[in-house]
């Protein structure tokens, strides 16, 4: 037999839940095998099992034919097993070069040979085309960087089989493009990969067999060149999902948000947006495309009351916001859903109810004069659960215990249901399964049609081709330039964003 | 610990299965009865009085509780007056607030207490005149020094404190008015090492005689003589010790830092008042003031490497005299110390 | 077994594991620990004197708790509530003292918020330190606390009174001493502040639980970000938290000012009660209820320890063994859980 | 007094004051890179100090003078059998872990004074008779003005303390076990998946903390106090987790914080002596030390950040 991998009727149990339900995967060697499944359908799972993380209650794995008992992940590594986690294992305050040869540490006497370290890994980096500083702290690079350091960390343990856990969601356009261009690198060098994504278009590009499971239980195994995105989707959820956004003709009218000549510095005093227009009409999205790091974030967190704001003025329905308490600018009617669904999006801690009124607490009805209506709160909480279908226990459950997928709808259905004039979305839809992208798309376009202006910040040009009205591209701070969707490709889109302007258009126009 | 009320009948009748006997207790403070200081002293004659009377340590004879902390003396003091014994001290002034209560509460009980002034009928006010025996530490102090130079450490800043730090000036002008003396209060009891530095500090200084009134501080006092002795063993330099004779913490090889102690004798007026109350002479409401004529305070064995022992001891006599014949009144305040002159 | 019932179990096998501990320790230090628990149980329940003296030991207990669980709650931790207590104590006596012809409607109250505002102020200096230049409130708090010791001795010794260890005794109008329960205790110093602590577990109960600014103080205790995101005023309910906080720790001052001593006199350490309060609270699980709880327990196993000398020979520390025990077996609560699991499923099958 | 000799006084009782603080904190140190709060660093001197005193008062007349330096070693190794406790409750029981040092803090005055009644029948140790003694560091203490300040009259532990300080540092931030140390208190999943034993790590941090501290205790009672009562650790440990934050979980800058701490403290007594300081009353000097550690710490320190999963039980699978 050819299979490196084979995992076999595996069943791992969580107290009160059967994460996976006889499973079987086997790998090719040589190949990119895709793990495809919803959100809390088991693939972390299953792929954590083989890391050795997690011990299965049955089921068998071999490797190259042998059968292994994986307990711990040094076994894992010894087998040639590394694993490219979905949250990142990395410490922040070390450097590449520590990140990397944690407990593998090369000696010179009783100390780290840090020298030696660093050469290894520029000979490893510079073998595979994974270019990065070692002498960088993780906290200073970009996530595509830090991608790059824990697929060096897997290949300094010499690992044969690489697993990636969604390693695209985190990603920006030319970071996957990156990441693909490296994973066939690897296979080249005799190395197997399993990817677990998401995205369809990408397994349909790099991959050779899809395994799918839902809901914990394995649905079967088929070759890339037999299927198509619209047959995977149906596999994954069990229906038929819809891909291309459908949506009427926008019909925007007066301008919402208008930004003129913003200038934004960051912590450190560095302009990251400078003299930025832009407007948002009642009745359209717009879409904000960019490559991580040219001051989207600070421009959202500076309509938002986050940011001072240095110079400018920023109007909602004519009336200036700039360097309002974020308070306030809720209260004017800004509906917000952050990028980072764990820091600003929710208390975890709290349960999922109280996380409903995070800005809303203090109103009527959720409280009076100061107390506290739990009634109306999980009233509300209830409702939006319903309405959002957020998949949770019961709204008494801790914030925390939901899948991303179900927390992203929370947040969601609380911004959407305070009914803001202006609702800002940022990644809204990062590491979602299509199912759970396809439901978000429609609320947005349904806060469009009933006249509102949204805003959406993403880094996946499909999302921001599909479900926008207008497209506006930041480069270093500004507008670059704005396209209609429907007369643009990625491609151009792709150009514009890596700086060059757009000339038939006329470059910098009016937003 | 039997019924409420069983007990109580016995407090106020004074008789049961004690009846004979003449039980005595007391409530240390947090320092215990091995402070080195006055709780230990107080223990001593307690046992003392004890022995004399055939009395064994516990519930029917002499026993001691101590005190974690300000909060717990009213409830020893109390149950220790609950259980019956005839008389229960409070050792120390913080006691006062406790003892001023309680002592309302049970009338038919009697207390006394030391280092305060309670005036309730069933106290009795142990009092000492520290002052005297520091003077009689500066006599010596001002004799012993070769520099002229003499220091004072105090632990806090209370009269009792100040009543020793007085009569120490005064002791020395009385027989060395050229000496200058520094005073250094450390602002605890408790706390060697500020003793310590202080001590280092007044020896770098060229202090060669330091007292101190500071309770546990002053084993830094100590320790650090010990060490520059240990270091230079023909060094001259010396501690005084106080409340009881300290001369065992002194010892360094061959040689003794410690000049002499300056004794406040609570075993004595222990021993003093029980025998009073159990002969039926309890002396409630009245303030006891026991000084260098009473026996209440006094100064310890000279160190023999005192080189002009036999003079200072003289001196030492000499001085004793004039203030037990009342010659002498010995200033109880730093203001009058400093005024203090040797005629 | 349900969760809830999980969770009464666990103080209670805290409890008589750490008492079975205890027999040991006695046991191999040759003591009988029947006559010690004997000693312990009559130095709490012997006698009604003593339960008013438990009760009254209490009290600060209670509010040192409640200072130091409110902060817990709220992502801070207050190791200051010694301090905050000390100059509570000195404040409320200050008042007591100083004003003796107000009636008494006025003079008490006015006693007790001077108490709390002491302590809110010794709060609000490391909330705002946290607030304005994120400070670490630990180490700011520990400062506090030694600061609040020299400062209010000095003050008791220069500036309340002339050069004296202690000030006068408060006027009547002022006190929190009740005749009443004395009466009705046999002479324990229990006093009217029972009601305030109880009082104060209401007040944090209802503020945390109940209303919104209890809601944004929690929010910010768990997630900062968040709740800046959602517009609260982050700082604002950092210094709001360390004040009501070190408010409560004031008020346990006053306990011991205004009703247990009647006067405050310079100290040469610190009282103790605002550790322990830290103990306290986390045996109570932070929460208001639980303090109650694990004060009374705290404060009877305290009080009746002090029987043990004398009764049964055996050194009170034992008392103090046991607490820290029952303290560690309780916060190993996941071990007890897991072993009550372990049995409940072996007792069905 | 001259400036040399205001030196002189103030640097020898700055190093002796900051000698069980550095040890105790570099020990914090240790456990909090691990990721394990231990505010028992108290409870830990408490129990060093005791053993030290024990041991001393025993064997004085087996060992001689080398007597402190072994009661060290007794010191270290109950400081470090007592952390085990803490190791036990706050790693394997999950248990909060500021509630175990608490109780760690509690057990060890408990446990102390119990056993120094049961063994000695009162409620404090006699003064040991081989304590830490002053000495001359040799050859050093030659050099001109800097040898009276830094080497004369001194003691040896201080030296002991800042040398080892360094060799801390070098443990922490050059060797693997060092990385591997802080890998577990910055992201213990993370080091989980490189194959380190988490659990086994911060153990080993807990315990050497509690070594550390022991010795820090030890210094204490047999270089300041010279015996063991209630009073003899009150508070030391808490100003070391002050050292230990102040000092950013560095075990140099610990040392360094320590150092102020005791400068800051010399300075309160030797004061009164300044003729600048002299008319200012005692309290202010009392109180300076602990006003300019909040002063530093606003002013120019700044905010600290502790390890980043201090605190936090590590269970494998959870996020
Ligand atoms: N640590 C855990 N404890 C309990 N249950 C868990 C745990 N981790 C996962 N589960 C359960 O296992 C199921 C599978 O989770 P898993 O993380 O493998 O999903 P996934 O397929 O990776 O989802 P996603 O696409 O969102 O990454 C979840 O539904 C969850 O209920
Ligand atoms: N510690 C836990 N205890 C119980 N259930 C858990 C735990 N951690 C995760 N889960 C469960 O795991 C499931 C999937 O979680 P998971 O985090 O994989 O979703 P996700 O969409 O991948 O999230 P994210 O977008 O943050 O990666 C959820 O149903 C959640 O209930
Ligand atoms: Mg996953
Ligand atoms: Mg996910």
């Amino acid at each position: 037999m050819d299979y490196v991998i084979e995992m076999l009727n595996i069943r791992k149990e969580f107290p009160g839940i059967v994460a996976n339900d006889n499973i079987t995967l086997q790998l090719k060697k040589g190949e990119i095998h895709a793990l495809l499944g919803e959100n809390g359908a088991g693939k972390s799972t299953l792929m954590n099992v083989l890391f050795g993380l997690y011990q299965p209650e049955q089921g068998e794995i071999r490797v190259k034919g042998q059968k292994v008992n994986i307990t711990n992940p040094n076994i894992a590594n010894d087998l040639g097993i590394g694993m490219v986690h979905q949250h990142f294992m990395l410490v922040d305050t070390f450097t590449v070069t520590e990140n990397i040869i944690l407990g593998r540490e090369p000696k010179s006497g009783a100390t780290v040979d840090i020298k030696k370290a660093e050469k290894d890994i520029r000979d490893i980096s510079e073998r595979y085309g994974l270019k990065v500083d070692p002498n960088a702290k993780i906290s200073e690079i970009s996530v595509g960087m830090q991608q790059r350091v824990e697929i060096l960390k897997t290949l300094y343990r010499g690992a044969e089989i690489l697993i990636f856990d969604e390693p695209t969601a985190v990603l920006t356009p030319q970071e996957i493009k990156e990441l693909i261009q490296i994973m066939k690198t690897l296979i080249k060098e005799g190395k197997s990969i399993i990817l677990i994504t998401h995205k369809l278009k990408e397994i349909m590009e790099v991959c050779d067999n899809v395994t799918v499971i839902r809901k914990g239980k394995g649905i079967g195994t088929v070759k890339v060149t037999e299927t198509d995105p619209n047959h995977l989707a149906s596999l994954m959820v069990g229906r038929e999902v819809t891909f291309k956004t459908e949506k009427k003709e926008a019909t925007p009218s007066d301008n919402v948000l208008e930004v003129r000549d913003l200038n934004v510095k960051d912590q450190r005093n560095v302009p990251v947006v400078k003299d930025l227009n832009l407007e948002v009409k009642a009745g359209e999205i717009l879409g904000i495309a960019g490559v991580d790091g040219n001051g989207q974030s600070e421009l959202i967190e500076a309509i938002t009351g986050l940011h001072k704001v240095d110079s400018g003025s920023i109007k909602l329905n004519g009336k200036e916001i700039a360097n309002m308490k974020p308070r306030k600018i809720y209260e004017s009617g800004v509906g917000h859903i952050p990028q980072d669904r764990h820091k600003h999006g929710l208390v975890l801690d709290f349960p999922i109810g109280e996380n409903m009124v995070l800005q809303t607490y203090y109103q009527k009805p959720y409280s009076n004069k100061g107390v506290l209506s739990y009634k109306n709160i999980y009233n509300q909480a209830r409702k939006l659960i319903a309405e959002f279908d957020v998949r949770t226990p019961s709204e008494f459950t801790l914030a925390r215990a939901l899948s991303g997928g179900n927390q992203q709808k929370a947040i969601i259905g609380r911004e959407v249901d305070r009914d803001p004039d202006l609702l800002i979305a940022a990644q809204p839809t990062r590491g979602l399964d299509v199912g759970a992208i396809e439901f978000i798309h429609k609320r947005l376009i349904e806060q469009r049609d009933n006249g509102k202006a949204v805003l959406l910040l993403s880094f996946e040009l499909d999302e921001i081709m599909n479900v926008s009205d207008r497209i506006a591209v930041i480069y270093e701070g500004a507008i670059v330039a704005v396209v209609n969707p429907k007369e643009t490709t990625e491609q151009e889109l792709g150009l514009l964003m890596a700086g060059s302007r757009r000339k038939e258009t006329g470059g910098e126009s009016h937003v | 610990a039997c019924g409420t009320s069983e007990d109580k009948e016995g407090a106020s009748s004074g008789d049961g299965k004690k009846e004979d006997q003449f039980t005595v207790a007391m409530v240390t403070d947090v320092g215990g009865v091995d402070d080195k200081s006055f709780n230990q002293s107080a223990w001593e004659g307690l046992k003392a009085f004890g022995k004399e009377n055939d009395l064994e340590k516990g519930k029917d004879g002499f026993d001691y509780l101590q005190s974690q902390s300000d909060a717990d003396y009213a409830t020893n003091l109390n149950k220790l007056a609950r259980q019956d014994f005839d008389l229960v001290y409070g050792i120390g002034f913080l006691m006062e607030g406790a003892i001023t209560e309680i002592a309302q509460q049970q009338k038919d009980s009697h207390f006394a207490i030391v280092d305060a002034v309670v005036d309730q009928p069933n106290v009795a006010s142990i009092m000492f005149k520290e002052q005297e025996a520091s003077f009689l530490a500066g006599v010596t102090a001002g004799l012993a020094t070769k520099t002229n130079k003499i220091g004072f450490i105090g632990g806090m800043e209370i009269p009792v404190i100040e009543r020793f730090h007085a009569g120490f000036i005064a002791g020395v002008k009385a027989v060395n008015p050229d000496a200058e003396i520094v005073a250094d209060y450390a602002g605890a009891f408790d706390k060697a090492e500020l003793g310590q530095t202080i001590a280092s500090k007044m020896y770098t200084q060229d202090v060669d005689v330091i007292f101190h009134a500071a309770g546990g501080t002053g084993n830094g006092l100590f320790k650090e003589a010990r060490d520059l002795k240990e270091k230079d063993p023909s060094r001259e330099l010396w501690a005084i010790g106080v409340d009881s004779d300290q001369s065992a913490e002194g010892k360094v090889g061959d040689h003794n830092i410690i000049l002499t102690s300056a004794l406040k004798r609570v075993d004595n007026a222990v021993v003093d008042l029980s025998t009073k109350a159990k002969e039926g002479n309890f002396p409630g409401g009245e303030q006891i003031l026991y000084g260098l004529k009473e026996d209440g305070v006094g100064l310890a064995e000279l160190n023999d490497e005192l080189s002009n022992k036999d003079e200072v001891m003289k001196k030492v006599d000499e001085w004793k005299e004039k203030i037990t014949s009342g010659d002498v009144k010995v200033p109880e305040s730093i203001k009058d110390a400093e005024a203090f002159s040797a005629n | 077994m349900s969760n809830r019932l999980t969770n009464i179990l666990i103080p209670v096998i805290s409890v008589l594991l750490g008492i079975i501990v205890g027999t040991i320790i006695m046991l191999v230090s040759g003591y009988d620990p029947i006559a010690g628990y004997a000693a312990l149980w009559n130095g709490i329940f012997g006698e009604i004197y003593y339960v008013g003296e438990t009760i009254r030991q209490v009290t600060p207990y209670i509010l040192a708790g409640l200072a130091v669980a409110f902060a817990f709650r709220t992502g801070l931790f207050n190791i200051g509530v010694e301090g905050q207590l000390i100059v509570g104590w000195l404040a409320a006596v200050w008042v007591g003292v100083a004003f003796d012809d107000l009636p008494k409607l006025i003079h008490l109250p006015l006693a007790i918020i001077a108490a709390a505002l002491a302590g809110a102020l010794w709060g609000f200096i490391p909330g705002l330190l946290k607030a304005k230049f994120r400070v670490h409130e630990v180490i700011v708090t520990i400062m506090m606390n030694y600061i609040a010791l020299h400062v209010t001795n000095a003050i008791i010794r220069d500036v309340i009174t002339d050069r004296k260890d202690r000030t006068d005794m408060i006027a009547d109008t002022a006190s929190l001493k009740s005749p009443f329960f004395e009466s009705l205790t046999d002479y324990s110093r229990l006093h009217w502040g029972i009601f305030i602590a109880l009082a104060c577990v209401f007040i944090m109960w209802f503020l945390l639980e109940k209303t919104t600014r209890g809601y944004e103080l929690r929010s910010v205790g768990f997630n900062q970000h968040a709740s800046q995101y959602a517009g609260m005023n982050v700082n604002g309910n950092i210094i709001l938290s360390m004040v009501i906080s070190g408010a409560f720790a004031g008020l346990a001052g006053a306990m011991e000012g205004l009703g247990t001593f009647g006067y405050a006199s310079i100290k040469g350490g610190f009282t103790g009660v605002g550790f322990d309060g830290i103990a306290v609270a986390l045996l109570g699980g932070n929460a208001a209820i639980g303090v109650v709880f694990a004060a009374l327990l705290f404060g009877g196993l305290k009080v009746g320890a002090l029987n043990m000398p004398l009764d049964a020979g055996i050194p009170n520390e034992l008392v103090d063994i046991i607490i820290a025990l029952i303290i560690f077996f309780v916060a190993s609560g996941y071990m007890i859980r897991y072993l009550i699991q372990r049995f409940s499923k072996k007792g069905v099958k | 007094m001259g400036f040399i000799d205001i030196l002189t006084i103030l640097i020898p009782s700055t190093l002796l004051w900051a000698t069980p603080l550095i040890f105790t904190a570099l020990g914090g140190a240790f456990s909090e890179r691990s990721g394990v709060v231990n505010i028992g660093l108290e409870g830990l001197m408490v129990i060093g100090a005791f053993s030290s005193i024990v041991f001393n008062l025993a064997f004085a007349d087996t060992f001689g003078a080398a007597t402190p330096w072994v009661a060290l070693l007794v010191a270290m190794v109950m400081g470090g059998l007592l952390a085990i406790l803490h190791a036990v409750a706050s790693i394997t029981f999950r248990a909060d872990q500021v509630v175990s040092g608490v109780a760690i803090n509690l057990l060890a005055v408990g446990l102390t004074l119990f056993l120094v009644k049961r063994i000695y029948g009162k409620g404090q140790t006699d003064i040991i008779s081989e304590g830490f003694g002053k000495v001359d560091v040799p050859l050093l203490h030659r050099i001109p003005v800097i040898g009276d300040i830094f080497f004369s009259n001194t003691y040896w532990p201080p030296f002991v303390a800042i040398l080892v300080s360094f060799i801390v540092w070098f443990i922490m931030f050059k060797t693997p076990f060092g990385l591997r140390l802080r890998s577990v208190g910055e992201h213990p999943m993370a080091a989980d998946t490189m194959g380190i034993n988490v659990t086994k790590m911060r153990y080993i941090g807990v315990i050497i903390s509690g070594a550390f501290a022991g010795v820090g205790g030890g210094v204490y009672a047999q270089a300041i106090s010279s015996d063991f009562s209630h009073a003899t650790i009150s508070g030391q440990g808490f100003m070391a987790l002050a050292a230990l934050i102040f000092g950013k979980w560095h075990p140099l800058g610990a040392m360094g914080a320590a150092l102020f701490f005791g400068f800051a403290q010399s300075l309160s007594i030797i004061g009164s002596s300044i003729p600048l300081f002299e008319n200012i009353p005692s309290v202010f000097l009392l109180i300076a030390p602990y006003v300019l550690t909040i002063l530093a710490l606003t002013g120019f320190i700044g905010r600290a950040d502790a390890p980043k999963a201090l605190g936090t039980p590590y269970i494998k699978g959870n996020r």
